[in-house]
């Protein structure tokens, strides 16, 4: 019995973890890739790593766990305005430390996020994150003093990282600097899903009652989960204050929010890898057709989304995993 | 050789008129001064915020100058897209032509920051003193909770106090408000003789505006004040009737009669297609094409951002809204600001109809910030 | 000492309708319990109730003599008092494999981990897979719910029920829609385990609960109304005319 | 107290005028279980046709709105054919996907088409202008919309919870399989609720112009409005959304009297305060 | 009136996995049939299949002389064919009575009466919503809901699943009642193999998705080893 359960235990095990050395493979090259081929977009990479954070944060909560929400920005502002006060307000201007704090803000505003939306059900859940969001927003433009209000907080000049590299006009540093942080938060996040825990919660995703029939408590699962996605936001927005210098009402808006939730179910629900694909796709479409056409790609970017329902319904990376699926089975 | 400049505005979303303008007096003067200066060709790029995104303003700003090499950064819409990218004029040698940003301080970020448009404060400051010349004493201040907003009733306030009004009570709607009719009740027992009142050019105005007369407060004779985003001649054929009589201060009015202005006029409607759509920033747009052209020729095409700044302080000229100049000190245009009154024409368009004019106003924003 | 597990005059009703009418009884260590009674007699609102899916109008429930009444399903859970669903509440994305790991780190405690994976902890693995070979599922250890037959689900909710070891096991319909040719793998599960179990089952199947009950329960219409041995209960007037019906004739033995 | 009664009525105007705007929202979200992003996108449809019609063609108000309606569902069946007829029972986030693309379509074509100016719909003369109702004045076409707001509700709850077309509808929601299976035509009930929803928002767009502008971006603008409503209500159901249209209605109507600056805080906590206390809603249906 | 179902050649299964192989057989009009099977062999993915709900490969399905191969689910419904899930299926937000209404298929109201006739029950908790019923209630409402279609050709997959002993006789009578009467004609999975072969005059047992064994149920119930071999007790999961 036992024989033959470690024997159908490890192969899958080892194919789980090699593709995870793929996987992170597969971003590396793809950052070196982009450094080089794309010396002059680095600003706009940059920006994407910042989305992606925010994407990725937003996966654990509504691929994981099945909660949908359209307040996610609500995690990933909070980081960017932490980190942009610490540094407008407070002189604190020690990069790494900047990303900290905002880590510490994002995950507050998980707890908080957390707690309220996780009270409703279904539809309702989906208007807390809403109300949620507009109160953050609210907030931070009523707080003007510390926040700039609607004219966005300036005045943020982070210092090189590690005291040597200078943030530089073609962001060269900030770029690297994101691709390390975006590392460092995915392989993190792969354990997670992968380990008891991210098994629980895709539990409680496909059925809350028989969760708690096994004696797991529900509603900490999730906040818990809230509070780590809140971390990986922070981080986003902590990277996206350190990286633009400033930080707008933008950060927690609504558009934001909806914009990130496109971003994953794009890319696919559920997948990490997905939600890195969901960004990058999402990002460099919006901004190629945006430039080819600055006053009607909405309705490019609209069809293009219709498109990829009608044709890869379980998003780029979804679809394009089952397919492979199949083909693997129909090989066999 | 070729000189590119970068337009960063909304082209698209909620603000996508106003990005339309842009365009309009960009292309405007491109149709009536040519596309060469000198033996250089100015090429334009466009860029598109559609709504206040500091972020991605810089990003984009950035691209323009490392990607596309463009020698000069125009446009800018909202304050914190203009303030995200100052940071960057310096290390890329990138001079900033304001074709709206209305907020005072952005000139002091950069001294690569030349504005071509208006401050809040510029236009809001003058109503103050027409309201006292028309005998209010108690006048009400109704805004949108946000940047703008704020620097109008503070530039009313300011003003209206030190002509010795008193402003009874001032009120700050958050921007989603739709339904104006409570805000109207309280001015309506606020007992104040005038309401002046500053939101975004768009929607919203119109609601306001009709809530201004259903709830009656124009029988009520309280008058109606503001500065002129609120009449944007974009917006007054939807608002028809409602917004005749409406006094508004600002430095611009299609209407203006001045040979300058209308050859303006009519470029500009061809450019935007239909007349409809033309309103203010086409025209800040197009001085600001002006003072780029001026600075193309000071610099000889090279690119030397302060020189290019320089060459430009100081200048004085004829723009279609009336005589103006750049301050050399804040680098912002100092023009008249006039008094309208919202009036219907023989053809049946509505228009702002200049009734009085303040010569020569400097942005008192700065000073008060002070 | 006090019983392993009581009820104390339990009482719920929806609306008009009294669905439990005070209802009170003990199991103790090693009991094998059928309840069963007419469709709409109130079994699984008692099961409901007693787990704490529904609240009760008055009544108590006592673990050990421990008063459980106020505690939410997790908690009971946790007391040792464990449930299978009548319809199966399963993760259709989930192996058996998966299901029955989580159930056990569940147990230990462990489910809370972040790092590391329940197919990298030997123990673990190896009781999974007991537990699944106990009800025939090895062969489907890696094959999504969605995709096995709802028999074989009915199989690991039990499986699930048994991998939380229980105090208390309280099964709904456990052989609801398993072919009766495999029922005695149901039976076989059940006859492995421990000894001091209490087991209260919900069956239909007449076969399989006189074949498993020492002691049957007869609810009718939210009231007891018959507690005692299989054999007494074919030979009721009551619980023939409300519930057996023929069977009761075909088979006596 | 004379105050206290004017916000009353502003307030309820405003509830009833939320209500014919997002009813048909709760259609589609709750009974077809269509998370359908692009209803605002239909709503500003309806009302661009009535100000054409109205405005541009001359017609009457009655004619606009009758025109506007059709309208709006003739251009939305080959959509429901298409589209949305693919995403039925789909998970909830794809449908936000696919409705989200509609929309951003719809938006650039209206900008296209009709340019990014306001447009209005002309009052008839009976509409316009305020009406003197004893303690103060209110705007006729309020008190027109407060009428519609009970002649749509009744009608639809009628239509819904008492006809053989409301109870196939909530089968086929239900378990669309089995509804089939039982001999409902489940694609024709579905395409009939998916017009009856459009033409829902084509009436309500028009109804609310006055408060509501039409122009390209009214689609996204005023979307959450509608969301929060209806989910609030809970999705489905008729009185559920009429409550909370009234209840938000007056929250937020006060708000903005009391406090204006904190408007925005008023409202979502209210929203918040009201999920706290009904977790799926006023009148959620269980699912 | 009881109609007469011809399926040939028939294969289906769920998108990859194949389920069903080449399954043909022929029901004569108020035939009582038992389709057996051990576990997961494709009872219940046959019956979909025959209503039209899950992926049909290739063969064709004849209901009288309707072709139902290309119908969609709800056409072959009005065509005749009744079919009660294993999952019974209840609309879980509408009670009791529009669960009924619905399987009407546009009979007038008043039909109503026969099913609360064949179970008084469901009569009680007519007000009740789906959703709160009882197992073997939903069960009852399931099996009801389908008969008031009054369909021509009936199928039934364990249709006595959490029903009360006493019911389940009952209903057992009133099924061979509506065939022996040739209102319909009856196919019948069951797990109860007594039960079932006490209703069925013939039997059709699956394994692996084919039909291995076709005859009637007294030749059934004298050959004890096929029985034990195809049915039984030695399961071997597959
Ligand atoms: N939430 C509820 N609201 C109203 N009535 C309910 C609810 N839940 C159950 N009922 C009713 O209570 C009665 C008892 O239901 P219960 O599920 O306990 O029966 P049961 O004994 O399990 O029957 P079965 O053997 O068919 O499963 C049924 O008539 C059912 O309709
Ligand atoms: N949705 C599905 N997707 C993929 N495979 C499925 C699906 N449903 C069933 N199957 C497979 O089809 C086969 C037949 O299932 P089916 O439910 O028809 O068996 P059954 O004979 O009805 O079993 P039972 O007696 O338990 O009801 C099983 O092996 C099952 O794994
Ligand atoms: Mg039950
Ligand atoms: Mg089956």
């Amino acid at each position: 019995m036992s024989a033959e359960a470690s024997v159908t235990a490890m192969p899958a095990q080892n194919r789980g973890w090699q593709r995870d050395l793929i996987g992170i493979a597969v971003i590396l090259v793809a950052a070196i890739a982009g450094y080089f081929l794309f010396p002059n977009n680095l600003a706009l990479l940059t920006r994407m790593i910042a989305i992606m954070l925010l994407v990725l944060s937003l996966d654990l909560v509504t691929g994981y766990c099945g909660v949908a929400t359209l307040g996610h920005a609500a995690l990933f502002g909070s980081g960017a305005y932490a980190a942009g006060i610490a540094a407008a307000h407070f002189g604190i201007t020690e990069p790494i430390t900047m990303i900290a704090i905002g880590a510490v803000g994002g995950a507050l505003a998980g707890l908080i996020s957390g707690i309220v939306i996780l009270r409703g059900h279904g539809l309702a859940q989906l208007v807390l994150s809403i109300a949620i969001i507009h109160l953050f927003h609210e907030a931070a433009n009523k707080a003007s003093e510390y926040t700039g209000g609607s004219d966005g907080l300036s005045g943020i000049s982070p210092d090189p990282v590690l005291g040597v590299f200078e943030f530089d006009l073609w962001g060269r540093t900030a770029y690297v600097f994101g691709i390390v942080l975006l590392l460092l938060v995915f392989i993190l996040l792969r354990i997670l899903v992968r380990s008891p825990f991210g098994m629980l919660c895709r539990g409680i995703r496909q059925d809350p009652v028989r969760v708690s029939a096994m004696g797991a408590s529900v509603k900490l699962t999730l906040i818990k989960m809230y509070v780590i996605s809140g971390l990986v936001a922070g981080v986003g927005g902590a990277f996206n204050a350190v990286s633009t210098q400033v930080v707008g009402l933008d950060s927690l808006s609504f558009t934001n929010s909806a914009e990130a939730l496109v971003m994953l179910v794009l890319g696919g629900v559920g997948s990490l890898y997905g939600a890195l694909i969901g960004t990058i796709a999402f990002v460099w479409i919006e901004d190629l057709v945006s430039a080819a056409n600055p006053f009607h790609w909405l309705t490019i970017v609209g069809a293009l989304l219709i498109a990829v329902v009608l044709f890869a319904p379980k998003g780029l990376y979804g679809t394009a995993a089952t397919l492979l699926e199949r083909y693997r089975r129909g090989g066999k | 050789e070729v000189i590119k400049i970068g337009v960063v505005g909304p082209f698209s979303g909620p603000f996508a008129i106003q990005g339309k303008n842009f365009k309009a007096g960009i292309d405007a003067y491109i149709a009536t001064h040519g596309d060469k200066i000198g033996e250089n060709t100015i090429e334009i790029l466009y860029r598109d915020v559609p709504q206040a995104d500091p972020a991605q303003s810089k990003a984009l700003a950035q691209e323009l100058v490392v990607k596309e090499g463009v020698q000069y950064l125009a446009g800018f819409y909202f304050t914190p897209d203009a303030m995200a990218v100052t940071p960057l004029l310096k290390q890329a040698n990138v001079p900033m032509v304001i074709m709206n940003a209305a907020t005072s301080a952005i000139v002091t970020k950069s001294p690569l920051v030349v504005r071509t448009s208006f401050t809040t404060w510029q236009t809001s400051a003058p109503m103050a003193k027409i309201a006292r010349e028309r005998g209010v004493e108690k006048a009400i201040t109704v805004v949108s909770d946000y940047g703008p907003g704020v620097d109008a009733e503070n530039a009313f306030k300011t003003t209206f106090e030190k002509e010795g009004g008193k402003v009874v009570e001032s009120i700050r709607m958050p921007l989603s408000t739709n339904d104006f009719s409570p805000v109207m009740q309280r001015v309506r027992n606020s007992g104040a003789q005038a309401v002046f009142a500053f939101l975004p050019s768009g929607p919203t105005t119109l609601g306001f505006v009709k809530a201004y007369n259903e709830n009656g407060l124009k029988q009520a004779g309280i008058q109606f004040l503001a500065p002129g985003d609120l009449t944007q001649e974009s917006d007054l054929p939807a608002i028809g009737d409602a917004g005749l009589g409406i006094l508004t201060t600002f430095h611009y009015s299609l209407a203006h009669n001045s040979p300058e202005n209308k050859a303006f006029v009519a470029a500009a409607q061809k450019a935007i297609g239909n007349p409809a759509e033309l309103s203010f920033p086409a025209v800040s747009a197009y001085d600001g094409m002006y003072v780029i052209s001026k600075m193309i020729e000071a610099t000889g095409g090279k690119q030397d951002a302060q020189k290019a700044v320089d060459a430009v302080k100081g200048l004085t000229w004829e723009s279609p809204r009336g005589p103006v100049s750049i301050d050399p000190d804040t680098r912002h245009i100092t023009q008249n600001i006039y008094l309208r009154e919202v009036s219907k024409g023989a053809d049946g368009v509505y228009f702002n109809k200049e009734i009085k004019t303040f010569e020569k106003q400097p942005d008192p924003g700065l000073a008060a910030a002070k | 000492m006090s019983p392993l597990f009581e009820v104390d005059h339990l009482q719920k009703a929806f609306g008009g309708l009294n669905v439990t009418r005070d209802v009170s009884l003990s199991l103790g260590k090693g009991d094998r319990v059928a309840l069963i009674g007419p469709n709409g007699a109130g079994k699984t609102t008692f099961v409901n109730l007693v787990t704490g899916h529904l609240r009760p109008d008055s009544g108590q429930v006592l673990m050990g003599g421990e008063d459980i009444s106020r505690f939410n399903p997790m908690r009971r859970v946790r007391a040792g008092l464990v449930r299978s669903f009548q319809v199966t509440r399963l993760f259709a994305e989930m192996t058996p494999e998966e299901h029955v790991a989580l159930a056990i780190l569940q147990r230990q405690g462990k489910s809370g981990r972040m790092a590391g994976s329940f197919q990298a902890m030997p123990d673990v693995m190896r009781e999974t897979y007991e537990t699944l070979e106990t009800l025939n599922l090895t062969a489907l250890g890696r094959v999504p719910v969605s995709e096995i037959a709802y028999g074989q689900q009915r199989l690991l909710e039990i499986a699930l029920a048994l991998a939380l070891r229980p105090k208390v096991l309280l099964l709904d319909e456990p052989a609801a829609g398993v072919p009766h040719s495999d029922t005695f793998l149901i039976e076989n599960a059940l006859a492995q385990l421990p000894a001091d179990l209490a087991v209260l089952m919900i069956e239909h199947d007449m076969d399989l609960v006189f074949r498993f009950a020492k002691r049957v329960i007869v609810l009718a219409a939210g009231e007891i109304i018959f507690d005692g041995l299989p054999g007494d209960a074919t030979n009721d007037a009551r619980v023939r005319e409300a519930y057996l019906g023929g069977y009761a004739n075909g088979s006596a033995a | 107290m004379q105050t206290f009664f004017s916000i009353g009525v502003d307030a309820l105007a405003y509830g009833m005028i939320l209500f014919v705007i997002s009813i048909g929202l709760s259609v589609t979200m709750g009974l077809m279980r269509v998370i359908n992003l692009a209803h605002g996108a239909f709503a500003m449809i309806g009302g661009y046709i009535a100000s054409y019609a109205a405005r541009d063609l001359g017609l009457g108000y009655g004619l606009a709105i009758v025109i506007a309606v059709l309208g709006t569902i003739i251009i939305a069946v080959p959509l429901e054919r298409f589209l949305y007829r693919r995403i039925y029972g789909a998970p909830e986030l794809t449908q936000v996907l696919m409705t989200i693309g509609i929309t951003f379509c719809i938006i650039g074509l209206a900008n296209y088409v009709f340019g990014p100016t306001l447009k209005t719909i002309p009052l008839p003369a009976g509409l316009q202008g305020p009406v003197d109702i004893g303690f103060r004045t209110i705007a006729a076409h309020k008190l027109f919309a407060i009428g519609c707001g009970v002649v749509v509700a009744l009608g639809l709850w009628y239509l819904i919870e008492r006809t053989s077309f409301g109870v196939k509808l909530r089968a086929s929601v239900d378990n669309t399989a089995m509804a089939a299976a039982l001999g409902v035509r489940t694609k024709i009930v579905y395409a009939a609720s998916f017009a009856l929803a459009v033409g829902l928002a084509a009436f309500g767009g028009v109804i609310g112009a006055e408060l509501l502008p039409v122009e390209p971006y009214y689609a996204l603008r005023y979307m959450v409005t509608f969301l929060v409503v209806v989910s609030v209500g809970g999705a489905g159901s008729i009185s559920g959304a009429l409550i909370a249209c009234l209840l938000l209605g007056a929250v937020d109507t006060t708000g903005r009297y009391l406090v204006p600056e904190y408007g925005e805080f008023f409202f979502y906590l209210a929203v918040i305060a009201i999920v706290w206390v009904f977790p799926r809603g006023l009148m959620g249906r269980a699912k | 009136m009881a109609a007469r179902l011809e399926v040939k050649g028939l294969s289906a299964g769920y998108g990859p996995t194949r389920v069903l192989e080449d399954i043909s057989f022929t029901a004569e009009a108020g035939a009582r049939i038992a389709v057996l099977g051990r576990n997961g062999v494709g009872k219940t993915t046959l019956f979909a299949t025959l209503a039209g709900q899950t992926r049909r490969y290739d063969g064709t399905i004849k209901l009288g002389d309707a072709d139902l191969t290309h119908m969609e689910s709800s056409a072959r419904a009005w065509s005749g064919l009744g079919f009660v899930p294993q999952s019974r299926s209840i609309f879980p937000s509408l009670t009791v009575e529009e669960n009924l209404f619905v399987g009407l298929k546009g009979r007038p109201r008043s039909a109503l009466q026969e099913a609360y006739d064949m179970f008084p029950r469901l009569y009680e908790r007519r007000a009740n919503s789906g959703a709160k019923l009882s197992g073997g209630e939903q069960q009852m409402l399931s099996t009801a809901r389908t008969i008031l279609g009054k369909p021509t050709v009936l199928l039934l997959d364990e249709p006595l699943e959490g029903l009360a002993p006493v019911i389940c006789e009952e209903l057992m009578a009133a099924f061979s009642q509506l065939a022996s009467s040739g209102e319909m004609t009856i196919l019948l999975v069951e797990q109860r193999i007594q039960s079932a072969l006490d209703f069925a005059e013939r039997v059709i047992i699956l394994e692996r998705g084919r039909i291995v064994w076709d005859g009637s149920s007294d030749q059934l119930a004298g050959d004890r080893d096929t029985v034990d071999q195809l049915l039984g007790v030695a399961s071997v999961p597959r």
